[in-house]
């Protein structure tokens, strides 16, 4: 009965949508004007040729740090969702689950630094090529998570990796949200660009993007490693019955 | 559009389908990756090389292993 | 031709919408979701398009070169992270679900009802 | 010019604190500063109303102007109705971390961090001035929220009703977001003021008539508008006492004000020729939903229900003000959103508490137990009748401004179907005070959903109510009562109003940085029509709550708690809604 009412309304409301996407313009002919006028002037006023990150990290670097916040409050909804509770302490520690072998946690050890170093670079290029605070961020979770595999085994404690990686991923949401002020402080306007722009092209070029990509990247690999440390500790977690 | 361009998306299509129509969560947690892989693929095609590289840490490995971690607690709980 | 981006991205949205109806596992409904999200990637990514242009990155290309629309990745690259974050809270809530009451089958979470 | 900002980033940059700290477990410190962070945003955002008043603030982010009708950045746009919604919300978040001064399990500092992204969200929200930053702020605003309805994981409940918010949210939010995304293939634009010039006044086609349809259900799926409303009661039955408040009093209100902003700003000039149409399909909605909430909030059985379908029924006549298209019936909303928000957060302010005395939100459960709460039973009884839109308090004044706007347009008769919602709203209120407070009349049946054992919210034991929650409750409703005899206050909301949907205005200020000449209609104070609905209703409300037998049909079995349902109803209201804006607005 269900699935026949929502294939009915599904296919009215498809309808609707494919008459509706014929109105725009066909695949291939970008009306602008948004995108071209950012094209003409980006690389003058911001001496950098990584349009999108002019736009994610620049012209509308506020819906960048409307995100950022969003993932922020998820992985705190996920903490608070996740939070063990005072009957399920009993659980720590979940003794009797096997310990990687020595072999495998020699693997994750050496590949920390090789990961860790790829994620930065792609982070701190972010203003020059693809990539960026976001896919970096990811990177350096991995490598994170990489180290604590090799370090620790499986046998997770709550109390200072967790608390570590909070710090991390506060810091770098604050980090965003202090770039935000330092352009009120410095330049009068919120976000407003306060460094040199130096030359397109160069690592430290594009004044406050490369900056913002930098917070972006602590706070996605906070996020990422947080989220991911919450849902082990709960897979690891005996159940209070 | 390139031909390219067009197989992307009608792999995107049926893989999409394919997600909703696999009801075990534990192999459609692995089209999932196939899906998010084939989104990134189709980004690249539209020259979006940021997306792309976004779609495949996220799209394509975040969400698959949150869902595999997930799965991981919801099992154990059945056995 | 010139409509199929536009097509596979009403697909998505109406064939996600369908997997979280008739969805019998929180995860499965999940996934589905993040099916329709990927419709408004393919949307924007479609319309921001311009046939023949270079991704918009003027590195090794001159900038006067026609490119594809910066602002549309803008969008979709927050959009891919929104998508992502409502995906764990929702998988959070479907792990506390199954903790709970044991089942993580949707039409069984009915304690509220009238 | 910096103040705009600073009202949204001021509680982000305290959130990041709180959860950067949440292990040193400071409860106390933490209740402080999320209490100073919120009421710094009030007062930002009071700052903005008082220095808006003239002409309004619009603030470019990153210092980029547009250039040649181009927006390039990012705008805050602050006038005395957007700031004010804003400010409200902050008050209201106040009045939320007030009364979890006592709430036993906050987890570290994580609870006042969400509460403090959550405030962000609506006060971003408030005053975006670019249609994907509105986006952007409405899922930092939701997602805040999921995690907040849910956060009593203990429980079994909160688990399911933050699982169904989320989900048919989500797919509002997805709506919304296709809709953004067609406009922009259109105009190129994100920026409201530009995509109004952009659109022009072209007469609208399929596309503009659907995007403008997605954009509404998104927001119409916060506003808990029928059919997309069956989540909200799930989520606020569950959701902790201080969180209720803020939901009933500003969130849903803020998807209403969504819909307003958009339209004002960016479609009132292709869709002004269709108005009329327009207005039809939104009286509809609004009239049925009012209907609905009202006859759902008189059959509940459990009290946090019944206020949330109380929440249902007045989004429903707010959508009849907006539906009129006019200033001075959005005047009237912006009336009824205050006083009626004040009052109704009051009203669950009083719920939590009683829960904490007796242990129970089951009206039946709590059956003649409330005789020794006098003080609790007089406020009661007080928001109940006041929710029913009595004079002169404030939900009266703000129904009766929607009323004489429907009659001056000629739609005199949409005002009693109000009355009878807001009377069954008032009624379901005045029979707990019956039932609960007085211990007279018929006993209630149990209601299945309260069987479950409550799990103590406050750390305090049941002898007293915390003194907080106390101060709070009594303040909020002497509030709402008050605020319909500010003096000055039909002028001030009329003026505001005029200004809010002065089309031709708003752009002007945005994109050539004109201080648009306000136009300044004189309100007119409620007539004796609409006092006379005002009494009648009243006295409907008595006697509905006298009545036994409360209705208990088919409509309370569609509230199944299943989110395929939901979902399923979800989008017959897309299609429905999509389908008639495609086919008589274009």
């Amino acid at each position: 009965m269900r699935s026949f009412v929502a294939l009915a309304a599904l296919g009215v409301l498809g309808a609707v949508l494919v008459v509706a996407v014929t109105g725009l313009e066909p695949f291939g002919h970008y009306p602008g004007p948004y995108g071209d006028v950012l094209a003409k002037v980006v690389p003058d006023e911001r001496h950098t040729g990584q349009l999108v990150a002019a736009t994610v990290f620049d012209y509308r670097a506020f819906d960048t740090l409307g995100e950022e916040m969003i993932l922020f409050a998820a992985v705190c909804g996920c903490a608070a969702l996740l939070r063990v509770l005072r009957s399920e302490h009993a659980g720590e520690g979940a003794p009797g689950r096997p310990v990687p072998s020595f072999a495998a946690r020699a693997m994750a050890a050496a590949l920390v630094g090789p990961v860790t170093v790829l994620g930065v670079y792609v982070i701190v290029h972010g203003h020059l090529t693809p990539g960026g605070g976001f896919s970096g961020g990811v990177v350096v979770a991995g490598a994170l998570l990489l180290a604590y595999a090799g370090g620790q085994g499986l046998r997770l404690r709550r109390v200072g990796s967790i608390t570590l990686l909070e710090g991390t991923e506060a810091l770098g949401a604050a980090g965003f949200l202090a770039l935000a002020l330092a352009g009120l402080i410095a330049a009068g306007t919120l976000l407003k660009n306060f460094l040199a722009l130096g030359t397109s092209g160069m690592l430290l070029s594009a004044g406050t993007i490369p900056v913002g990509n930098v917070a972006v990247g602590l706070e996605v690999a906070g996020a990422v490693a947080l989220v991911f440390a919450e849902f082990l500790e709960q897979a690891l977690l005996e159940d209070p019955e | 559009m390139t031909f390219l361009q067009a197989t992307c998306l009608v792999v995107v299509a049926l893989l999409g389908t394919l997600v909703v129509f696999t009801r075990d969560p534990l192999r459609q947690a692995a089209v999932t990756g196939i899906f998010g892989l084939g989104l990134a693929a189709l980004f690249l095609a539209v020259q979006a090389p940021d997306v792309a590289l976004s779609q495949i840490a996220i799209g394509a490995i975040v969400v698959p292993v949150l869902v595999l971690l997930a799965m991981a607690k919801i099992r154990e709980h059945d056995e | 031709m010139s409509l199929l981006a536009y097509l596979v991205a009403v697909w998505l949205f109406v064939v996600g919408i369908y997997g979280v109806v008739t969805s019998r596992h929180l995860v499965h409904l999940v996934m589905c979701l993040s099916v329709a999200q990927a419709s408004t990637y393919v949307l924007l990514l479609g319309i921001g398009y311009r046939k023949g242009g270079q991704a918009p990155i003027f590195g090794d290309i001159p900038t006067s070169t026609p490119v594809v629309d910066p602002v549309v990745q803008a969008l979709a690259l927050t959009d891919v992270v929104v998508g992502a974050t409502v995906s764990a809270l929702l998988l959070a809530l479907a792990v506390q679900a199954h903790k709970r009451f044991g089942s993580v089958d949707p039409d069984e979470l009915n304690a509220l009802r009238g | 010019m910096a103040l705009a900002g600073l009202a949204v980033v001021v509680p982000l940059v305290t959130a990041a604190l709180l959860a950067g700290t949440t292990s040193l477990h400071a409860r106390r410190v933490a209740d402080v500063v999320a209490l100073t962070a919120a009421a710094a945003t009030a007062g930002l955002c009071l700052a903005l109303v008082i220095r808006s008043s003239d002409h309004a603030i619009v603030a470019w982010l990153g210092g980029w102007r547009p250039r040649g009708g181009v927006a390039l950045g990012i705008d805050l746009y602050a006038e005395p109705l957007s700031a004010g919604l804003a400010g409200f919300a902050a008050l209201l978040t106040v009045a939320g971390l007030l009364v979890a001064w006592h709430q036993v399990d906050t987890a570290g500092h994580l609870f006042h961090a969400l509460v403090l992204t959550f405030l962000a969200g609506m006060v971003g929200f408030c005053l975006s001035g670019d249609l994907f930053t509105a986006f952007v702020f409405f899922e930092l605003m939701s997602v805040s929220a999921y995690a907040l309805a849910g956060f009593r994981v203990e429980e079994r409940a909160p688990v399911e009703g933050s699982l169904s918010f989320a989900v048919t949210n989500s797919i509002g939010s997805l709506m919304l977001l296709v809709g953004i995304a067609l406009i922009y293939g259109r105009t190129g634009a994100l920026n409201l003021a530009q995509i109004g010039a952009a659109l022009g006044s072209h007469s609208p086609d399929a596309l503009v008539a659907v995007a403008f349809a997605l954009v509404t259900c998104g927001f119409f799926v916060k506003a808990a508008i029928v059919p997309f409303h069956f989540w909200m009661a799930d989520a606020y039955a569950v959701a902790p006492t201080s969180i209720c408040l803020l939901f009933a009093g500003a969130m849903s209100e803020l998807g209403l004000y969504g819909v307003a902003r958009v339209y004002w700003t960016a479609f009132a000039g292709p869709l002004g020729p269709h108005a009329e149409a327009l207005r039809d399909v939104l009286l509809v909605l609004g009239l049925a939903t009012a209907l609905l909430g009202g006859v759902m909030c008189v059959a509940q059985r459990h009290l946090k229900r019944l206020a949330a379908f109380a929440t249902v029924a007045h989004m429903g006549i707010l959508l009849c003000g907006i539906a009129l298209l006019s200033h001075a019936a959005l005047a009237g909303v912006a009336v009824f959103v205050v006083g009626d928000g004040l009052v109704k957060a009051s009203l669950f302010v009083s719920v939590g508490a009683l829960e904490h005395r007796r242990g129970s939100v089951d009206e039946a459960a709590l059956y003649g137990r409330g005789r020794e709460l006098k003080a609790l039973g007089t406020v009661f009884a007080i928001a109940g009748l006041a929710l029913a839109a009595l004079p002169p308090f404030g939900p009266f004044l703000g129904r009766a401004m929607i009323e004489d706007a429907a009659t001056k347009q000629g739609l005199g008769w949409i005002a009693p179907i109000l009355v009878v919602a807001s009377a069954l709203v008032g009624g379901g209120v005045l029979r707990v005070v019956r039932t609960v407070f007085l211990g007279r009349g018929a006993v209630p049946p149990r209601h299945p959903a309260c069987r479950e054992a409550v799990a103590e919210e406050t750390d305090l034991e049941r002898g007293r109510t915390p003194w907080p929650t106390v101060v709070t409750g009594t303040t909020l409703l002497v509030l709402g009562l008050a605020w319909g005899l500010v003096p000055g206050l039909v002028d001030a909301a009329t003026h505001a109003a005029a200004r809010f949907t002065d089309h031709a205005g708003y752009a002007a200020s945005v994109l050539q940085g004109a201080a648009a000449s306000a136009p300044a209609p004189a309100g007119e104070a409620p007539t004796a029509a609409a006092w006379l609905y005002g009494l009648a209703s009243g006295v409907l409300a008595i006697a509905f709550a006298l009545l036994r037998t409360m209705p208990e049909g088919p409509l309370r079995a569609l509230h199944s708690g299943r989110i395929g349902d939901y979902v399923a109803w979800t989008a017959v209201g897309a299609a429905a809604i999509a389908s008639v804006f495609a086919l008589t607005l274009a």
